[in-house]
C-alpha cells in the first residue's frame, strides 16, 4: 500500500451502527453527562415522521429539552442564533441533530454559540476562535450521502454580506454520529439513488486525489464496495433494511475518507453547477464522477485501475488487463447511473441535459457552461485534483458531461510529472 | 550404636503419591564433585526433576541434605539445607538451616532425603534408619507451628513442622525445626501443597565417626582458635547476635528504611543489638553445635522468646519504621507460631505500605505506625481479604495491584535488610544471587562495610568480589557449616593477621583477585580431608575446594536458565537503580549494568547471562 | 522530587531559514507587483480579487518573532525585507485603481484581508525552496489560509504562473501541477518576461 | 462485505505522519488554545539522542516545553506519573506530549487523568469510577517499541487498566526523524504486536466496515515492510509505515474483540514478565495453523490486506481465506531470525500454559475452548507452525 510522503487522518466521531442504534443514545449521552437534549432538524425530516421513531427509540430515559425543526435548506447565521436562544431557555446540555448536511452544520453552529456562551456566531468568526470542547453532540444523518456528520467544517452563510462563513475546528466535530436504517427507509428510490452516488464519487475521489492516505484508502474502498454491492438491490427494493444499513454505512466511511483525502474536479465542478444553477448535489456528483475520472486518467490511471476491485468485484478486475482497468471503472460508473436510471424510471440523470425542474424544464442551459468553468476556479476542490484544472479544461469536461458523450481524452492538455502522492 | 566412618551416604527418596520409598547411595564422584548440603541437594534435583514444574504441583521434590561435616563434631557444622523449586521464585531455592532435624535426620542414617508426589490427605512423616512411615496428621493440621512441633517431637529427636502459613500454601511459608527456621522461598507452601505437615526423624541411630582422629582434633582446636580470636564471630556476634550490625549500617547508610527509600534513621538506636541486649538481657541459644553463638533468647514482654536477627530487625523494623523492638519481636512470634519468613514478609508489608500510600490498595497499613500489623500479619498467614494477595508474594501482588517500581524484590524473593545504594557490591549480590535477593550468596557488604575493606560506592572489583564470595559461601553450605565460620578462617590465618590493615584495604581496592586469593581457607578442606579421609576420595585442596563451589552455584544457575532466567532478571528493583536518596550527600544509584557485564565475562556467561556450554564442560557438569 | 532536574525549556531559533524565507517572501511581492503590470495573464487572474484589497503572507506563529526595540534604527530596506523585526511576512494591496503593489513588512496599521499563513518555519522552507509544490503543501497543511478561500485560490493560481516566469523550468517544474506548453506561453514570452521582471523587481518595482 | 447488525467505533487520534510532521506540533496545540506542554519522554528514546533534535522542531514557535519528564523506563507506574504531575503543576502547563510509544503513553494518559481531575492517585478510578470531563490535550510522538495499548482508549499504569474514550490521545505524530529503531529486536516486538492486533481484528467475526477500514493499512504496511523494517531497523521509510501499522492496528484493535493470540501472549507475558510481542510472535503461527486446519471462515479483507489488490483479485474466491492465513504466517515468519520460534526456547516454564490456556478462555467470552488454546500452546511450546 502507498505510503504518502507526509498524510494526516483525523475522524473523531464515535460511530454507532445499527438497526437499533438509535435506542443507544441515551446511554452514550448519559455517558458524556448529557440529560437533556435539543433537536435539531428540519421541516421535511419532521413530516415523513422521523422525529416520531426517534422519540420513540430514546424512550422514557431521556428528557428532551426542545424540537427545533425550522432549518431552512440553506441555513444562516440567523437560525443558529434563533436556536441556540431555545437551546439556552430551556436549559438543553447536548444536541440532536436529525437531517441532511444543512441541519448538521447548523447544529454545529448552534453547538458553538450554545456552548461558548455569546448570542451570535458572529462572534465565532476566524482562525482559532472556537477553542474548547463544546457540548455533545450526537448527529442522525437522513439522507446517507453527504458524510458531513465525519467532518469538521461548518459552513454557515452569513446573508447580509453575502458570503459563506467556513468554521473550522476539532471542536465543531460531532461527538457521535447514529447510522440506523431506519432513518433512510423512506427516502424515495431517486433520492436514494442519488446520494448514494453522491457518497460514491466522495470514496472515489478520496481514493484518487492528492491528498489519498492509507486510512482514506482504507474507508473508501468499503465505501465503494458497499455501494456497488447494495445500491442497485436498494433502490429496486427500498423495504431492504439491510442494504438500507450498507449504505448508510457506506456513506459515513466516505465521508470519513473524503473529509481526509479532499475531492477533485468533480466536486468542484459539481459545486459550482449546484451554486449557479441549483442542481441537486447528488445529481451533478454522479454525472460528472465518470468525467472527472477520464480526465484525470494519465495522470493517476494506476490509482483509478484500483478502484475496478470494489467496483466491479474480483473477477472483473483480475480479467482485465492492467491498462484497461481504469477505463472499466469509467465504464462501470456509467453503466451504474444507466442501470439507476432505469430502476427509477428515469428520475435518475445521466447528462447534465437532462437534469429538469418540477415543471420539466431543463436546470443546466448549455449557454451557463462557459460561466461555470469561470466560476470553478474560485472552488477550493480543484486545488486537490491530481491535474491542474482551468476553465479551458472545465469546458471540455462540461461539454462532454452535458452531451452524455465519453470524455474524448486526446484533447485534455497534458503535462508535468506523474503525480506524487 | 552404630558407627559409621566419615559419611554415611545414603539417600532417602520418598513419593507421597504412591507412599512408597527408595534406598539410594551417594556415589564417591559426586560427593567429591559437589560435596553435600546445597551442592549435593543441587545435584540429586538436577538428576530427578524436569524444567518447568508447578512449585506448588505433584512433580515438585524438595530435598533435605545433610553435609559431611554434620554429626562429626566440628565446630558450627549443626546445619543441614533444604532445595527445592521455590514457589516465589519459580526457580531453584536452597535454604541452610541450625535446627536439631538435621542432626536427628543424619543420625537416623541419612545423609539426604527426597520427598516428591502428593500425598491424599495430610500426613506427617516419620523416618528412622529403616525408612518411613506415613501418619495421618489429622491432630495436628491446622494447628500452629509451635503446637505441631512439640507433638511430633515426642516421635524423635529433631523434626520439621510447616505452620498454617505453609498449609495455606502462602508463598513466603517457611520450615521450623527447633528456633530455627528454612526460611526463604516458601518452602513451607512446597510441603503444604504436598500435604505434609511434619517429618519427625528417630536420630540417635549412628554415630559418625572423623576418618583421622587425631588430625581432626587438632583441626577442631585450630578452628576453634580462630573463631575465638576474631572480633565479629567471638565479640560482636557472641554477645549482641546478628543484630551487632545495625549501628554500623547505620552510619554507613545501608538499612533498609521506609520501603528502601532511605540508609540510615535516627531512631534505629532503639533496636540494635546492643540496646537489645541490655534491655531483653539476652543468653544464648544457637544451632548445635555452635561455638560462634550468634543465636540469643530474651525476656521481652514478660515471656521468653528469641530475639529477632538483624534481617527481621529491620524488615519488619527500620523498613517500616518502626523502632519498638517489643513489636519486632511481636511480629516476629507471629511469624514462627505461623510460619512465615521475617524478610520476606517484612518486603511485602513494606510494599503495602506504600501501596496504600500511594492509592493502589486500600489497607490500614501506615509507615512509622504498628497498628494493623500485626492484623494483617495473621491474615496474610491464613489468607483472609488482600491478605490472600499479598500472601502470594510482592512481585505477584504487585502484577495484580501495580506498583512494581517500589516490590523490592530480585527474581521475586524480597531483598533482606541491607540498602545496596550505601554498598554497591552487595548489590551486584543481590542482582545475581541464585535464589533471588538475597544476601547470603556473596555478603559483599562484609568487605564493603563490616571490615571496611573496600569502598563501599565503587564499583571498582565488585564483580570479582561476589564471584569470589558466591564460590565460597556456595563451597561452605555444601560441607555443610555455618557461613560465620568464613570470616574467622578468611581473616584470622597468619599471613592476614599479620599484614597492617591499610595494606589490605589497598590491595581489596585496587586488586582484588590477589587480596582475595592469598586468603587461606583451606581450614575447610583439611577438616573435610580429616573427617573423610584420603582412603575415601582424592585429596581436596583448596582450589579444588573453591571449585566446588564454583561448580555448586554454576549448576544453580543453569537449573535457573532452563528455568527462563536470564540478563532480564539478574537485576535490581528500580528504585536501587534509579532513585538517589536524601541520606546521602551526593545522590547515587547502583551502577548494575557495568558490573554485571564483567561479572559475566568474569563468570564465563555469555552476555545474556547463561553459563556457556565451556564453563559447564570445565566444572564437569552434564548438560541435559 | 526535585524539579530542576527537568528545566523549562524555550527553543531556539532557525536564523538562516529565516533569513532565506525572508528574502524569498519579498522577492515573491516584488515579483508578483512587477508581473502584475507586464503580463496579461497575471494581471487578468488578479483581476478577480477585489480592489482595495490586502493580502498578507506570513510565516506563524507572529509573536515569535518579535518587535526589537531597534527596528526603527534600520534602513527600510532591511524592514521590508520582513527579516528580523516584523516577523517574517509580506504584503500586497491592490488600490482602487486595480494595481498591485508590494508595501512592505510592516503589519503596523495594515489589515490584512486574506492571509496565507505557513504554519511554521519549515512548512515555509519546503514550499519556497521548491522541495513541496504549491498543491502538494497545501495538501500537506503547510498553509493555511484566513480569509476567503475563493481569494486565495486566485493567489495561488497568481503565483503558479509567476514562478513559471522566473524560475528554470527544471524547478518550477516541481513547483507547479503542470507546467505550460509551448501553446500556453511561447518560449518567447517566457524569456522575455523572466528577464524583464528580475530586473524591475529589484529595482524599479 | 459483512455489516454486524450492531456496532460502535470510535477512532479519535489524529494521525500526523511523514516529513517535518513534528513541526506541526505547535499549530496543532494552538487548535487546542495550549502552548505549554510538559513532554513525557521515554528513558531509552532521550538516550538514543533523539531529545536534541525533537527540540530543534519547536524553533521559531510560540510553543515553550514545561520540562522533558524522562525518567519513564520500561514500567508505568503511579509514583512516576504523581512527579511528573507534580512538574506538571509547578511549571504550569497546559498539555501533555507523550515522546515515545509504550509506558511513555500509559503514563501520560495517567499524568492526564490526575492533573485534569485534580486527584492524587488513581484509586477512585480503579475502583470503578468514571473519568468525567475531557482532558488536556495529549499528543503522542511515536518512537521506541509499542505495546499496542498507544491510540486504545485505554490506559494501563501499575499493570492495571482503565478504559474511558477519553484516554485516547489527541494526536499522533509519526516523523521520519524519530521514528527509526534501536534493533531489529524492538521493531520486531512491536511488528509482532501490531500484527497480532491487526490479524485478530481482521479474523474477528463481528468485524465492522470502520475496524477493517483501519486494520487494512495496518497490514498492508506490515506485510510490506515488516521484514525490510527487521533488517534494517534504521530504514526511514519502513520506520514510519511500521508506526503507522502499530497506531492503526492498535485503533483498531481497541474498537475490537481480542483474538486467541493476544489472550494467550497476555497471559503468558503476565505470568512471565517478558513483553507480549514476543510471545505473539510465537504463538501467532500457532493459532494460524490451527485455523487452517479447522478452515474457519474469515472475512475477504485479511487476504486483500495482506496480499494486496492484486494478489487477492488473482485469486480465486474459495481460497482466499486460506490464502490469506498463509500470507499471515509468512508475515509472521520474517521475525524468525531476531525473535525467538517456541516457547521453549523461550524458557517458558511448562506449567504456565495450563493455566494461561484456562485464563485466556475465560477471558474469550465462550469463542474460543480451553482445549483450543491449549493445543495452541501445545504447538507453540516446540516450534509448530514453522514458516513455509
Amino acid at each position: 500500500m502507498l505510503l504518502p510522503s507526509f498524510y494526516d487522518f483525523c475522524c473523531r466521531v464515535k460511530t454507532i451502527s445499527g438497526h437499533k442504534a438509535l435506542e443507544a443514545i441515551p446511554g452514550l449521552l448519559a455517558g458524556m453527562n448529557a440529560r437533556r437534549p435539543l433537536i435539531v432538524t428540519d421541516k421535511g425530516v419532521a413530516a415523513v415522521g422521523l422525529i416520531g421513531i426517534v422519540k420513540k427509540a430514546l424512550g422514557s430515559k431521556l428528557k428532551i429539552g426542545a424540537i427545533y425543526d425550522n432549518v431552512p435548506v440553506d441555513s444562516d447565521y440567523k437560525v443558529v442564533d434563533d436556536a441556540a436562544k431555545v437551546y439556552k431557555k430551556k436549559g438543553c446540555d447536548s444536541i440532536i441533530s436529525i437531517g441532511g448536511g444543512s441541519v448538521i452544520d447548523t447544529a454545529k453552529g448552534i453547538n458553538i454559540v450554545a456552548s461558548l456562551g455569546s448570542d451570535t456566531l458572529l462572534d465565532y468568526q476566524g482562525f482559532g476562535a472556537v477553542n474548547r470542547k463544546l457540548n455533545p453532540h450526537v448527529v442522525i444523518p437522513t439522507t446517507a450521502g453527504t458524510g458531513s456528520e465525519m467532518t469538521l467544517v461548518a459552513v454557515i452563510a452569513d446573508p447580509d454580506r453575502k458570503i459563506k462563513m467556513l468554521f473550522v475546528s476539532y471542536f465543531i466535530l460531532p461527538d457521535i454520529a447514529v447510522l440506523d436504517p431506519r432513518m433512510t427507509k423512506t427516502l424515495p428510490g431517486f433520492l436514494t439513488a442519488a446520494t448514494a452516488m453522491d457518497a460514491m464519487t466522495h470514496a472515489c475521489e478520496a481514493y484518487f486525489c492528492l491528498e489519498k492516505n492509507p486510512m482514506s484508502d482504507g474507508h473508501a474502498y468499503r465505501a465503494i464496495k458497499l455501494i456497488s454491492d447494495n445500491l442497485l438491490k436498494v433502490v429496486k427494493n427500498p423495504g431492504d433494511m439491510k442494504g438500507r444499513l450498507a449504505l448508510a454505512n457506506a456513506s459515513a466511511l466516505a465521508g470519513v475518507a473524503f473529509s481526509n483525502s479532499m475531492v477533485g474536479v468533480v466536486h468542484n465542478l459539481g459545486h459550482t453547477i449546484g451554486a449557479l444553477c441549483h442542481v441537486p448535489h447528488g445529481n451533478a456528483m454522479s454525472i460528472l464522477l465518470p468525467y472527472g475520472m477520464e480526465y484525470n486518467l494519465h495522470k493517476s490511471g494506476d490509482i483509478i485501475g484500483e478502484i475496478l476491485l470494489p467496483l466491479g468485484g474480483a473477477e472483473i478486475y483480475a480479467s482485465t488487463p492492467k491498462k484497461k482497468r481504469a477505463e472499466k471503472v469509467v465504464e462501470l460508473i456509467r453503466k451504474m447511473n444507466q442501470d439507476l436510471h432505469d430502476a427509477t424510471g428515469g428520475r435518475h440523470p445521466r447528462f447534465l441535459k437532462e437534469i429538469t425542474d418540477r415543471n420539466g424544464k431543463q436546470i443546466v442551459p448549455h449557454s451557463m457552461l462557459p460561466t461555470i468553468a469561470d466560476c470553478m476556479m474560485l472552488d477550493g476542490a480543484r486545488m486537490s485534483n491530481p491535474e491542474e484544472v482551468l476553465p479551458a479544461d472545465a469546458i471540455l469536461i462540461l461539454e462532454h458531461a452535458w452531451e452524455g458523450t465519453p470524455l474524448n481524452r486526446k484533447k485534455i492538455n497534458k503535462g508535468g510529472k506523474k503525480v506524487k502522492y | 550404636m552404630r558407627e559409621v566412618i566419615g559419611s554415611n551416604n545414603r539417600i532417602l527418596e520418598i513419593d507421597l503419591s504412591t507412599k512408597k520409598f527408595t534406598v539410594s547411595e551417594i556415589n564417591k564422584k559426586d560427593r567429591n564433585m559437589y560435596l553435600g548440603g546445597k551442592g549435593m541437594g543441587l545435584k540429586l534435583l538436577y538428576d530427578r526433576m524436569e524444567p518447568g514444574v508447578d512449585p506448588l504441583g505433584e512433580d515438585n521434590m524438595i530435598a533435605f541434605t545433610m553435609g559431611v561435616f554434620m554429626g562429626s563434631g566440628a565446630p558450627c557444622s549443626g546445619r543441614f539445607e533444604a532445595v527445592t523449586k521455590s514457589p516465589l521464585t519459580g526457580i531453584m531455592t536452597c535454604s541452610s538451616c541450625g535446627g536439631p532435624f538435621g542432626m536427628a535426620l543424619k543420625t537416623t542414617g541419612w545423609d539426604a532425603m527426597i520427598i516428591r508426589g502428593k500425598a491424599s490427605a495430610p500426613v506427617y512423616l516419620a523416618i528412622d534408619s529403616k525408612g518411613v512411615q506415613f501418619k495421618p496428621a489429622k491432630g495436628i493440621w491446622g494447628k500452629d507451628m509451635n503446637q505441631a512441633e512439640a507433638a511430633l517431637l515426642k516421635e524423635g529427636a529433631g523434626a520439621l513442622v510447616i505452620g498454617q502459613a505453609g498449609e495455606n500454601l502462602v508463598r513466603i511459608a517457611n520450615i521450623r525445626s527447633g528456633h530455627r527456621f528454612v526460611g526463604r522461598g516458601g518452602m513451607g507452601a512446597v510441603l503444604g501443597s504436598k500435604n505434609v505437615k511434619g517429618i519427625v526423624a528417630k536420630g540417635g541411630e549412628i554415630k559418625i565417626v572423623p576418618a583421622k582422629k587425631e588430625k581432626f582434633k587438632k583441626i577442631v582446636r585450630r578452628f576453634n582458635k580462630y573463631i575465638n580470636n576474631n572480633p565479629v564471630t567471638s565479640g560482636t556476634y557472641r554477645s549482641f547476635g546478628t543484630n551487632s550490625a545495625t549501628i554500623a549500617c547505620n552510619t554507613t547508610g545501608t538499612i533498609p528504611v521506609r520501603n528502601f527509600t532511605g540508609g540510615s534513621h535516627g531512631e534505629v538506636h532503639k533496636i540494635s543489638g546492643e540496646t537489645m541486649a541490655e534491655r531483653f538481657k539476652t543468653k544464648w541459644d544457637t544451632c548445635k553445635p555452635c561455638t560462634i553463638m550468634c543465636g540469643h533468647k530474651g525476656t521481652i514482654a514478660g515471656e521468653e522468646r528469641h530475639i529477632p536477627e538483624y534481617e527481621t530487625v529491620h524488615l519488619l523494623g527500620s523498613n517500616l519504621e518502626i523502632f519498638d523492638p517489643v513489636a519486632v519481636s511481636d511480629f516476629n512470634e507471629l511469624c514462627s507460631k505461623y510460619g512465615m519468613d521475617t524478610i520476606s514478609l517484612g518486603g511485602i508489608l513494606g510494599w503495602a505500605m506504600e501501596a496504600t500510600e500511594k492509592g493502589l490498595i486500600k489497607t490500614s497499613l501506615k509507615f512509622g505506625s504498628t497498628e494493623g500489623v500485626a492484623d494483617m500479619i495473621r491474615d496474610i498467614a491464613l489468607c483472609r481479604g488482600i491478605g490472600k494477595d499479598l500472601a502470594q508474594g510482592s512481585r505477584l501482588a504487585a502484577k495484580k495491584y501495580g506498583g512494581e517500581d517500589f516490590a523490592m524484590h530480585v527474581k521475586g524473593l524480597e531483598l533482606p535488610g541491607y540498602e545496596p545504594r550505601g554498598a554497591v557490591g552487595h548489590g551486584l549480590g543481590y542482582a545475581t544471587a541464585n535464589r533471588g535477593g538475597c544476601h547470603l550468596s556473596s555478603y559483599v557488604i562484609s568487605i564493603e562495610i563490616l571490615f571496611n575493606m573496600a569502598n563501599p560506592f565503587t564499583p571498582k572489583w565488585k564483580h570479582y568480589m561476589v564471584k569470589f564470595m558466591e564460590n565460597l559461601f556456595a563451597a561452605i553450605n555444601s560441607l555443610h557449616i555455618c557461613q560465620f565460620t568464613a570470616y574467622a578462617v578468611m581473616f584470622e590465618p597468619f599471613l592476614v593477621k599479620v599484614s597492617p590493615f591499610p595494606l589490605l584495604k589497598v590491595l581489596m581496592g585496587n586488586m582484588a583477585p590477589l587480596a582475595m586469593n592469598l586468603m587461606d581457607v583451606s581450614l575447610f578442606p583439611e577438616t573435610w580431608h580429616a573427617i573423610l579421609g584420603k582412603h575415601y576420595i582424592p585429596y581436596l585442596g583448596m582450589l579444588k575446594f573453591i571449585k566446588a563451589g564454583e561448580r555448586v552455584h554454576v549448576l544453580e544457575r543453569y537449573m535457573n536458565t532452563r528455568e527462563g532466567i536470564s540478563k532480564k532478571d539478574d537485576t535490581l528493583p528500580l528504585r536501587l537503580l534509579t532513585e538517589g536518596r536524601k541520606c546521602d550527600a551526593k545522590e547515587h544509584t547502583v551502577p548494575l549494568e557495568k558490573m554485571l557485564k564483567k561479572y559475566y565475562k568474569s563468570r564465563g556467561y555469555d552476555e545474556n547471562g547463561i553459563p556457556k556450554k565451556r564453563l559447564l564442560r570445565r566444572l564437569g557438569i552434564k548438560i541435559q | 522530587m526535585n524539579i530542576n532536574k527537568y528545566p523549562e525549556i524555550v527553543p531556539g531559533r532557525k536564523f538562516l531559514k529565516e533569513f532565506y524565507v525572508g528574502i524569498m517572501l519579498w522577492v515573491v511581492g516584488r515579483a508578483l507587483q512587477v508581473a502584475a503590470k507586464v503580463d496579461k495573464e497575471v494581471k487578468a487572474e488578479l483581476a478577480k480579487l477585489p480592489n482595495n484589497f490586502t493580502l498578507r503572507m506570513m510565516v506563524a506563529p507572529e509573536k515569535a518573532f518579535p518587535l526589537f526595540f531597534y527596528a526603527k534604527l534600520l534602513p527600510s530596506f532591511v524592514t521590508d525585507i520582513g527579516l528580523l523585526p516584523y516577523g517574517i511576512q509580506m504584503f500586497l494591496h491592490k488600490d482602487k485603481e486595480g494595481n498591485i503593489k508590494y508595501i512592505g513588512a510592516d503589519p503596523k496599521g495594515k489589515k490584512a484581508d486574506l492571509s496565507v499563513i505557513f504554519t511554521s518555519i519549515e512548512a515555509a522552507w519546503l514550499v519556497l525552496s521548491f522541495q513541496e509544490s504549491t498543491a502538494t503543501a497545501y495538501m500537506h497543511g503547510r498553509f493555511v489560509v484566513e480569509g476567503d478561500l475563493p481569494h486565495s485560490l486566485t493567489f495561488v493560481r497568481a503565483l503558479d504562473i509567476v514562478e513559471v516566469f522566473l524560475l528554470p523550468k527544471i524547478i518550477s517544474g516541481l513547483a507547479v501541477k503542470r507546467y505550460p506548453k509551448w501553446s500556453e506561453m511561447s518560449l518567447m514570452r517566457k524569456f522575455w518576461k523572466r528577464i524583464v521582471i528580475y530586473i524591475r523587481a529589484f529595482t524599479i518595482g | 462485505m459483512h455489516i454486524p447488525d450492531h456496532y460502535e467505533f470510535l477512532n479519535h487520534s489524529k494521525i500526523i505522519s511523514g516529513k517535518c510532521a513534528l513541526e506541526t506540533i505547535p499549530a496543532e496545540l494552538g487548535g487546542y488554545d495550549a502552548q505549554k506542554p510538559l513532554v513525557i519522554a521515554l528513558k531509552s528514546v532521550v538516550e538514543r539522542g533523539l531529545k536534541k533534535k525533537f527540540i530543534k522542531t519547536f524553533s521559531n514557535s510560540m510553543v515553550v516545553l514545561g520540562g522533558i519528564y524522562d525518567e519513564v523506563r520500561e514500567y508505568a507506574g503511579i509514583s512516576l506519573a504523581q512527579d511528573a504531575a507534580i512538574l506538571f503543576k509547578a511549571r504550569g502547563c497546559d498539555s501533555i506530549i507523550a515522546l515515545g510509544c509504550g509506558p511513555a503513553v500509559d503514563l501520560a494518559k495517567a499524568v492526564n487523568v490526575l492533573v485534569s481531575e485534580k486527584i492524587d492517585n488513581l484509586s477512585a478510578h480503579y475502583e470503578g469510577a468514571a473519568i468525567k470531563g475531557p482532558l488536556k490535550p495529549l499528543i503522542v510522538v511515536t518512537a521506541g517499541r509499542s505495546n499496542g495499548r498507544e491510540a486504545a482508549n485505554a490506559l494501563v499504569v501499575d499493570n492495571r487498566e482503565l478504559v474511558s474514550d477519553f484516554l485516547c490521545p489527541d494526536v499522533f505524530i509519526i516523523d521520519p526523524r524519530m521514528t527509526p529503531g534501536s534493533c531489529g529486536e524492538s521493531v520486531a516486538e512491536s511488528g509482532a504486536t501490531a500484527m497480532a492486533q491487526a490479524f485478530a481484528v481482521l479474523t474477528d467475526r463481528g468485524i465492522n466496515p470502520m475496524t477493517a477500514a483501519v486494520a487494512h493499512p495496518a497490514m498492508s504496511y506490515l506485510a510490506e515492510y515488516l521484514a525490510k523494517g527487521v533488517k534494517r531497523p534504521k530504514n526511514r521509510q519502513a520506520s514510519v509505515a511500521l508506526a503507522n501499522a502499530s497506531v492503526m492496528a492498535s485503533a483498531a484493535y481497541s474498537n475490537s474483540r481480542p483474538g486467541m493470540a493476544n489472550l494467550l501472549a497476555g497471559e503468558l507475558a503476565e505470568a512471565t514478565g517478558i513483553s507480549a510481542g514476543r510471545f505473539e510472535r510465537i504463538i501467532l503461527p500457532s493459532v494460524i495453523a490451527a485455523m487452517l486446519k479447522k478452515k474457519a471462515w474469515i472475512e475477504d479483507d485479511l487476504y486483500l490486506a495482506a496480499a494486496g489488490i492484486d494478489g487477492y483479485a488473482a485469486t480465486p474466491a474459495g481460497e482466499r481465506t486460506q490464502r490469506g492465513l498463509e500470507v499471515s504466517l509468512n508475515i509472521v515468519g520474517g521475525l524468525k531470525k531476531v525473535l525467538p520460534v517456541s516457547l521453549s526456547e523461550m524458557k517458558v516454564q511448562k506449567h504456565f500454559l495450563e493455566k494461561a490456556a484456562k485464563a485466556a478462555a475465560a477471558k474469550s467470552g465462550k469463542r474460543f475452548t480451553e482445549a483450543e488454546c491449549a493445543s495452541v500452546l501445545a504447538q507453540a511450546w516446540d516450534a509448530a507452525g514453522k514458516v513455509k
